[in-house]
């Protein structure tokens, strides 16, 4: 039975056309995966179908009657529960407050704090998760601030439920849970609208798919049993999709590291930390989400304090203030995992934060910044990184997440580093561009960059890194050498993850 | 109540209590006797108000610069009633109160209807209201109104506190209640925190901007009110010296500019902290130059040391965090 | 409480404009010949309740002088360079003779000798320029130390000449307020010791609560001591008669000008006594002057010459009549000008 | 050394089919932008104003003075507009110029400076203050308002205790050579040859217009400004690419000081006098001006020319109820309903705007 139909949605932003004609059918009792590049215009179908957007063209259909939603809130009313793929949580308030924030119990005119803490706990429960409902949402951790938003939109008990990239920033065992809820709802003739750009994960839960590819889709409900992940991939890119394959590439392991840690420890609790990147080379810090890892990198730039052992750059003792100091003197670049907050300058012009990193070297006299020269520096990024952009004006914020991850990593390859530090670089960022990521990553090193990444993406980690060196509590539990077999490799990490604390 | 002692309204109070023991030893006692409390606390009424409605409008992240405008004009107008048009005193206060809910009313209306920037429209609506007040009492000092309406601002109850202290506590009380434990309320510091996230979870922006404000010139309508009941007489100087510690009290207190934080009670323990300096300067005979200093120092200072505080204790959360994050791995 | 009887200060001000005129033969002791050429501006400093009395009399100096056109114009909102702008607007609008009350003591002289150079009369009014020159054709003003003085002598006789007292006054930056803070000291030291001064209290002429909370806590941490308060600006005189009436302290307080709420709180009592200026005089003889030097009829023999207009201790027993004293001196003043003018 | 990226990553990158860059590609048609909305405001109301009352144009006593303010108030906007261009606010803009001016003062009266060696001291001392202020919020991390605030009671606190103790009437009277002249001349007073500039432009108003051009310059032209504006967009995103945030926060403090103290002496100049109280009318102004303009009070956005049309608006609006002969009681209702009406006028516009390019596509 179809519970919900958008027929032919259009939408127009100033300068672009996010959806054209798309058409989109959810059947009760289905988990049906929506797919598309960065910035097909999955997100932009999803805040029109849930009201947050008045589309242009098209109408919509709940149980085969036309609706129109003026606002969020009539969407909900109508049983369409979501959860969008910003975080949106209330800051000063509690866990139970934001799952339930949509219909707040009151007895005797006054919120009933008592039942929130038992109908948040419920819906907690449901995601076998261990949070106290009265916890602020400021202490959680990124992942945890997910799965609060996921039991939130579970909380509406909604007969369509929209989730617009729950996983991007879970860990797999989490993720898990989350699929069990979905095919609990499936069974209760509820529809589940999935998208992801893990098609792993849409190929285990999801049963049927539509793939937008530039706000037009070019498969409507196609039965995901009868197609192929190489099928699905063409139809997202357009063409015949190449699989990434990568040159060969080898270290020079005689080379002396240009970045060395020894027993290092931090303000943030590492300890011991010994970690050694040589020119060309690819070391994966893996480690499950709250290892400490990112926390080392800024650690390593001078944003928290380094309380023992020794950092080497190129064989020299260093201590690095901040970021400045790290680029200017030390040529160190830091791509960082929080793009929305830390990545980009989402009011600002993607001209501007490409360039960031090089006003430095373009100033003539007076810290005068020649326009002519940084347009052309910033045109030569976007044209490499082939981002999308309609003009170099355009605000960092209007971009796609895979488009503005680029963008943060450009401003960092326009700052010529030798050193460069990546924090997750494909959260959210669709399959082509991720394998171009990784193509770009494979090729700077190859040029003789020294990086060091960090991504909880096992699959990444093994197709990228030579060494993978893995965290945990913020303590180094071992090092393996990657022969690239996904198989082997991922069983000695876990392995080395599980492993019992080495003993210092 | 763990969470409290690491607040900055427990910074606060720490503060307010020494410095109430200061000035007690400093007085030689005569700060405690009745009638030194008294007027200690008789003049906190006000300036607890006008922080209190500087707050809700902050705790939606707008900002209202017409505070003493609507408070100087409700007063001007009940003035004007009950002296010159002989309107009685319930009827003249309620009107004036509804006046300066009407006024907060019109600043969120015009801040949601023409988008224009909430500190353009209280600039302009606080221009607007000043030629109000100006042209309701001109330079008079209206004082004819009924005296049973002064002995109720002069009245202190066991000869300590005076009810319009009290009556500025209760609209605190009452704040903290519908902020705290009402949907309207939860609604607005909802939009406040996080607007883009208020209006996916089904909330109005607009509607708590508008509350809001009219809550603002509500609070703002009791202030008036007990201005009239307790001031020797209303001009037009009224509200004239209301505009910055509106802001200074709920922001020492611990608001965000940014919206999304109540803090009735650090407003209320700022709005003490600068009533002692007042006291301070009578006590030691100090020139206001003086005091300013003194005041810029304590504020500076309270801050400072509640940046310190929190600070410290991010890094102890930071610190604490892996085991609950690591609950979660792989199995 | 304090008396509860206040209407429009404008008709229960001591004195109002039609009792001046009466007082002199009309035009003063040289008459005016044709005042149809001058358009005469009178502009205070801001909104005050001392200023409105000015109202009344430029009308008064339109009927009775025949000038061309008359205003009165309080927007400068105590600010110079809002007054500054309303000054040449005002210029631009015809305007061709000022009396004008500077916000600024050390800036209006600038103000005056823009406007002389552009060749209109100019009065300063109610306050000289600070220093020792004056720009302005001439200054009619109260001598503001002498009538804090007089103020202060009249704390003193009300305290019967001996114990503490405390002196509430404005705007510490401001020269009159230096002034009035000298007049005070004078008294005081002329006593010999018998009476005290508390350390003054400045800056609480802004607004009524800021005074009012100012005298309330004065007089709950030094009540006690206190035997007399003398007011020199209108916010703390007002707030120093209610919250000494509120304390029930024994304690004496003199004002200062003639609003009605101070004059009602003379007749109750709960005022000693207040100093009361000559708004009137200021803008009828200052009027006067103006039409006969704008309309070039006269000039002055010394220009910038500096004139007392006034002031006198208004107490319960004088309340009726002191402004007769006040018109006599309004009168006197005419007479003491057409000696320093040189006409036609 | 460099990073290039190779032909095969590039490759891989490439979108298949990239959007056509419009020409026109998310701007807003010219007749919506603030800036020139504005403009046309002011034109409007002054040509008003002028058939109201033909002296409006009168050169020396309405078009002199008006500029003169315009002046000054789009230099005081200026101040602030520096700071708000980090997302901070200077509460403390009218103390900072009165105290740069008890610089200026002192160094008249005591030092026998000459004119622009006492503005230069100005400046410096401004500078200093407003760099004190950055230093004490950078370092503490305490909100720009509060820093601001406390310090503005600091200095009203310092200011009167110097000036009682220096002068006798709170004043700093001396007048150093040019200063007379600065108040008065006017571009007329500057000749080439023999052709002279207007009588109504007063030469004051160079002031504004040196400002308003380092300040454009640095905004729109050198790394510096960029680096403001990206500090004021996100802090944590600057810090991490590179930017001084901590320099850059103290920067921007230090030249709202120093731009605070060049408008107390355009003040002083065009009063008379170096007084206290210099300043004291400065805030609200200091704001009104940037944010009628479009510059951003959560920072990361600013509008020199804005700044000089939103002070224009404000002082031609009051100048032209001052000649319409309005009294007080009338004066700030219509100020403030002109100011509304006129900013609604703004909100029809953008929302038209809006629509038409909607519908263009
Ligand atoms: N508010 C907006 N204003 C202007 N353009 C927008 C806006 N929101 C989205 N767009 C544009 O619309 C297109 C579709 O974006 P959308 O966010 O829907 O992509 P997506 O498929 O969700 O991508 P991703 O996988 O990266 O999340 C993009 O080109 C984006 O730049
Ligand atoms: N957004 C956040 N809010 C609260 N705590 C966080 C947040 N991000 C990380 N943490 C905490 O900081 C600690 C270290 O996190 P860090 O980011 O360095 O780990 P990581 O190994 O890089 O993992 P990931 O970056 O994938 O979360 C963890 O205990 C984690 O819980
Ligand atoms: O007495 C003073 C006058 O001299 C003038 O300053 C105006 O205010 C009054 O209170
Ligand atoms: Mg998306
Ligand atoms: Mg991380």
């Amino acid at each position: 039975m179809t519970l919900f139909v958008a027929e032919k949605v259009d939408k127009l932003f100033p300068g672009v056309r996010a959806l054209d004609g798309v058409t989109l059918s959810l059947e009760a009792g289905s988990v049906h995966a929506l797919l598309g590049e960065n910035g097909a215009g999955k997100s932009t179908l999803i805040k029109v179908i849930t009201g947050l957007y008045r589309p242009d063209g098209g109408r919509l259909l709940l149980d085969g009657a036309e609706v129109t939603f003026g606002s969020p809130h009539e969407s909900a009313s109508a049983g369409i529960g979501v959860v969008h793929q910003e975080r949106n949580l209330i800051p000063g308030f509690t866990v139970g407050e934001n799952i339930l924030l949509q219909k707040l119990p009151t007895s005797r005119g006054l919120v009933d704090r008592a039942a929130i803490r038992s109908e948040a706990s419920r819906w907690l429960a449901e995601l076998e998760l261990d949070i106290d409902p009265d916890q602020p949402v400021t202490e959680l951790s990124v992942a945890q601030a997910q799965l609060v938003e996921i039991a939130k939109a579970l909380s509406v008990e909604s007969r369509v439920l929209l989730l617009d990239e729950p996983t991007a920033s879970i860990t797999p065992n989490e993720a898990d849970r989350l699929f069990r809820v979905v095919d609990k709802l499936k069974n209760d003739g509820r529809s589940v609208l999935f998208v992801s750009h893990k098609l792993e994960e849409v190929f285990q839960i999801c049963d049927t798919v539509t793939v937008l590819r530039d706000g037009a889709s070019v498969l409507e409900s196609g039965a995901l049993s009868e197609l192929t992940r190489d099928q699905v991939v063409d139809l997202m890119v357009g063409r015949v999709h190449e699989a990434l394959s990568l040159p060969p590439r080898s270290v020079d392991r005689s080379v002396a590291p240009l970045l060395e840690l020894s027993g290092v420890g931090t303000a943030t609790g590492h300890a011991d930390v010994d970690l050694a990147v040589r020119p060309g080379e690819i070391v994966g810090l893996y480690g499950l989400v709250g290892a400490g890892r990112s926390e080392l990198a800024k650690a390593l730039l001078g944003l928290d304090r380094i309380t023992a052992g020794t950092v080497r750059v190129r064989g020299v003792e260093v201590r690095i203030k901040n970021v400045r100091d790290a680029l200017r003197n030390h040529k160190i670049g830091y791509v960082t995992e929080n793009r929305k907050e830390e990545g980009v300058f989402l009011e600002q012009s993607v001209s501007r934060n490409i360039a960031v990193t090089i006003w430095d070297r373009l100033r003539k006299l007076l810290g005068y910044v020649p326009a002519k020269a940084e347009s052309a520096l910033v045109a030569q990024y976007v044209e490499q990184l082939g981002i999308r952009i309609a003009s170099p004006a355009q605000l960092a914020g209007t971009l796609s997440g895979g488009n503005q991850q680029k963008v943060s990593l450009a401003k960092w390859l326009a700052a010529q580093t030798e050193i460069l530090i990546i924090d997750e670089p494909t959260v959210g960022i669709d399959v082509r561009t991720k394998d171009a990521f990784h193509t770009l990553i494979w090729d700077l090193a190859a040029n003789g960059l020294a990086i060091l990444l960090i991504t909880s993406d096992l699959p990444e980690m093994i197709t990228l890194a030579d060494r993978v060196v893995v965290m945990r509590d913020h303590r180094v539990q071992g090092e393996v050498s990657n022969d690239h077999d996904y198989d082997r490799m991922s069983q000695q990490v876990i392995r080395l993850i599980h492993a019992e604390k080495v003993i210092a | 109540m763990k969470r409290f002692v690491k607040t900055t309204e427990m910074t606060l109070l720490v503060i307010c209590v020494v410095f109430f023991v200061f000035l007690v030893i400093a007085s030689g006692g005569d700060l405690v006797g009745a009638n030194s409390l008294k007027v200690l606390l008789q003049f906190l009424a006000v300036p607890i108000l006008i922080g209190l409605a500087q707050m809700v409008v902050l705790a939606v992240g707008q900002l209202n610069l017409a505070v003493g405008a609507v408070g100087g004009f409700a007063a001007a107008a009940m003035g004007v009633m009950m002296a010159d048009h002989g309107v009685p005193v319930p009827l003249a206060l309620l009107f004036g109160f509804l006046l300066a809910a009407a006024a907060g009313l019109a600043n969120g209306l015009l801040v949601v209807l023409t988008r224009i920037n909430g500190f353009i429209v209280t600039l302009a609506t606080m221009t607007v209201l000043l030629g109000v007040q100006y042209r309701l009492v001109g330079t008079r000092t209206v004082d004819a109104y009924p005296a049973g309406l002064k002995s109720f601002g002069s009245h202190a109850l066991f000869g300590v506190l005076p009810l319009i202290f009290l009556v500025a506590l209760a609209v605190a009380g009452l704040l903290a209640l519908m902020l705290r434990r009402t949907v309207p309320g939860r609604q607005l510091l909802a939009s406040g925190g996080n607007p883009i996230a208020a209006r996916l979870s089904g909330i109005s922006n607009d509607r708590s901007v508008i509350l809001a404000h009219t809550l603002s010139g509500a609070i703002l309508g009791v202030a008036a009110i007990l201005t009239v009941a307790s001031s020797p007489g209303v001009n037009k100087s009224i509200g004239g010296d209301w505009l910055l510690p509106s802001f200074a009290a709920p922001i020492i207190g611990g608001a965000l500019l940014t919206g999304g934080s109540a803090v009735v009670l650090g407003t209320v323990l700022a709005a003490f902290i600068v009533r002692f300096v007042d006291t301070a300067r009578a006590e030691f005979s100090l020139e206001p130059s003086w005091v300013n200093f003194v005041v810029g120092a304590v504020v500076l200072g309270s801050v400072v040391l509640g940046q310190v505080r929190t600070r410290r204790q991010l890094r102890r959360t930071v610190v604490k965090a892996p085991d609950a994050a690591v609950a979660g791995g792989v199995s | 409480a304090t008396g509860c009887s206040t209407k429009s200060s404008n008709d229960s001000t001591g004195g109002t404009a039609g009792d001046d005129a009466s007082t002199g033969s009309t035009g003063g002791p040289v008459t005016l010949k044709d005042g149809s050429s001058v358009k005469l501006a009178l502009i205070p400093g801001g909104a005050h309740p001392y200023f409105q009395p000015w109202k009344a009399t430029a009308e008064l100096d339109k009927t009775e002088f025949k000038l061309g056109d008359v205003t009165f114009d309080e927007t400068g909102e105590w600010d110079q360079s809002k007054q500054n702008n309303v000054v040449t607007s005002l210029a631009a609008r015809g305007f061709n003779a000022f009396g004008i009350f500077g916000v600024s003591p050390t800036d209006i002289n600038t103000t005056f000798e823009d406007l002389k150079s552009k060749g209109f009369a100019v009065g300063s009014l109610a306050s000289c320029p600070a220093g020792d020159t004056n720009s302005a054709d001439f200054c009619l003003s109260t001598d503001v130390e002498a009538a804090a003085y007089k103020a202060a002598k009249a704390t003193i006789e009300a305290i019967g000449g001996e114990g503490t007292i405390v002196h509430l006054t404005g705007n510490n930056v401001d020269s009159n307020t230096q002034r009035r803070i000298a007049g005070v000291k004078k008294a005081v030291g002329e006593t010999g010791g018998k009476v005290t001064e508390l350390p003054v209290v400045t800056d609480i002429d802004k607004d009524l609560q800021t005074a009012q909370r100012s005298v309330a806590d004065l007089l709950a941490a030094k009540g006690k001591d206190i035997k007399g308060i003398v007011t020199t600006a209108y916010n703390p005189a007002v707030a120093a008669a209610d919250g000494v009436a509120g304390s029930k302290l024994p304690i004496k307080v003199v004002a200062i000008d003639d609003d009605a709420k101070i004059l009602s709180g003379i007749r109750s009592g709960g005022v000693s006594a207040t100093v009361a200026q000559n708004p009137v005089g200021q803008a009828y003889v200052g009027g006067w002057l103006l039409a006969l030097l704008g309309s070039k009829q006269c000039t002055m023999k010394t220009p910038g010459v500096i004139v007392d207009s006034g002031s006198f201790v208004v107490t319960k027993d004088n309340v009726d009549t002191y402004d007769d004293e006040r018109k006599a001196k309004t009168k006197e003043l005419q007479t003491e000008f057409a000696s320093q003018l040189s006409c036609q | 050394m460099s990073a290039p990226v190779s032909e095969t990553a590039t490759a891989a990158l490439q979108e298949p089919d990239q959007p056509p860059s419009s020409s026109r590609g998310g701007r807003t048609p010219w007749w919506a932008n603030q800036r020139i909305g504005l403009l046309i405001l002011v034109v409007l109301l002054a040509v008003l104003f002028g058939l109201l009352r033909p002296a409006f144009f009168n050169q020396q006593l309405v078009v002199f003075p008006l500029l003169r303010d315009i002046a000054m108030f789009t230099v005081v906007g200026l101040a602030q507009l520096c700071v708000l261009s980090i997302g901070h606010m200077n509460l403390a803009v009218g103390r900072m110029a009165a105290f740069s001016m008890m610089i200026t003062g002192i160094s008249y009266d005591l030092w026998h400076f000459s004119l622009y060696a006492g503005l230069l001291v100005g400046l410096i001392a401004g500078a200093a203050i407003g760099a004190l202020a950055g230093w004490v919020i950078a370092r503490t991390g305490v909100n720009s308002f509060v820093v601001t605030l406390a310090l503005d009671f600091l200095l009203l606190g310092l200011i009167p205790l110097v000036y009682t103790a220096l002068t006798d009437n709170a004043a700093f009277v001396t007048k150093p050579d040019g200063m007379r002249e600065m108040r008065n001349y006017s571009l007329a007073d500057i000749c080439i040859g023999n052709v002279c500039g207007s009588p109504a432009v007063p030469q004051l108003a160079l002031f504004a217009v040196i400002a308003m051009g380092v300040v454009g310059w640095i905004y729109s032209r050198t790394k510096l400004g960029r680096e403001l504006l990206m500090t004021g967009t996100s802090v944590k995103a600057a810090e991490l690419s590179g930017i001084p945030t901590a320099r850059r926060v103290i920067t921007a403090h230090a030249m709202s000081g120093c731009l605070a103290a060049l408008a107390g002496f355009m003040l002083a100049v065009s009063t008379g006098s170096i007084k206290a109280t210099i300043g004291e009318e400065f805030m609200l102004p200091s704001f009104l001006g940037p944010i009628l303009g479009g510059t951003l009070l959560a920072g990361g956005f600013i509008s020199v020319w804005g700044t000089l049309l939103g002070t224009a608006l404000t002082s031609v609006i009051r100048k032209g109820l001052d000649l319409l002969g309005v009294g007080l009681e009338s004066l700030n209702i219509y100020l403030g309903l002109i100011l509304l009406v006129a900013l609604s006028t703004d909100r029809i516009r953008t929302v038209l705007s809006e629509r038409q390019e909607v519908r263009q596509r």
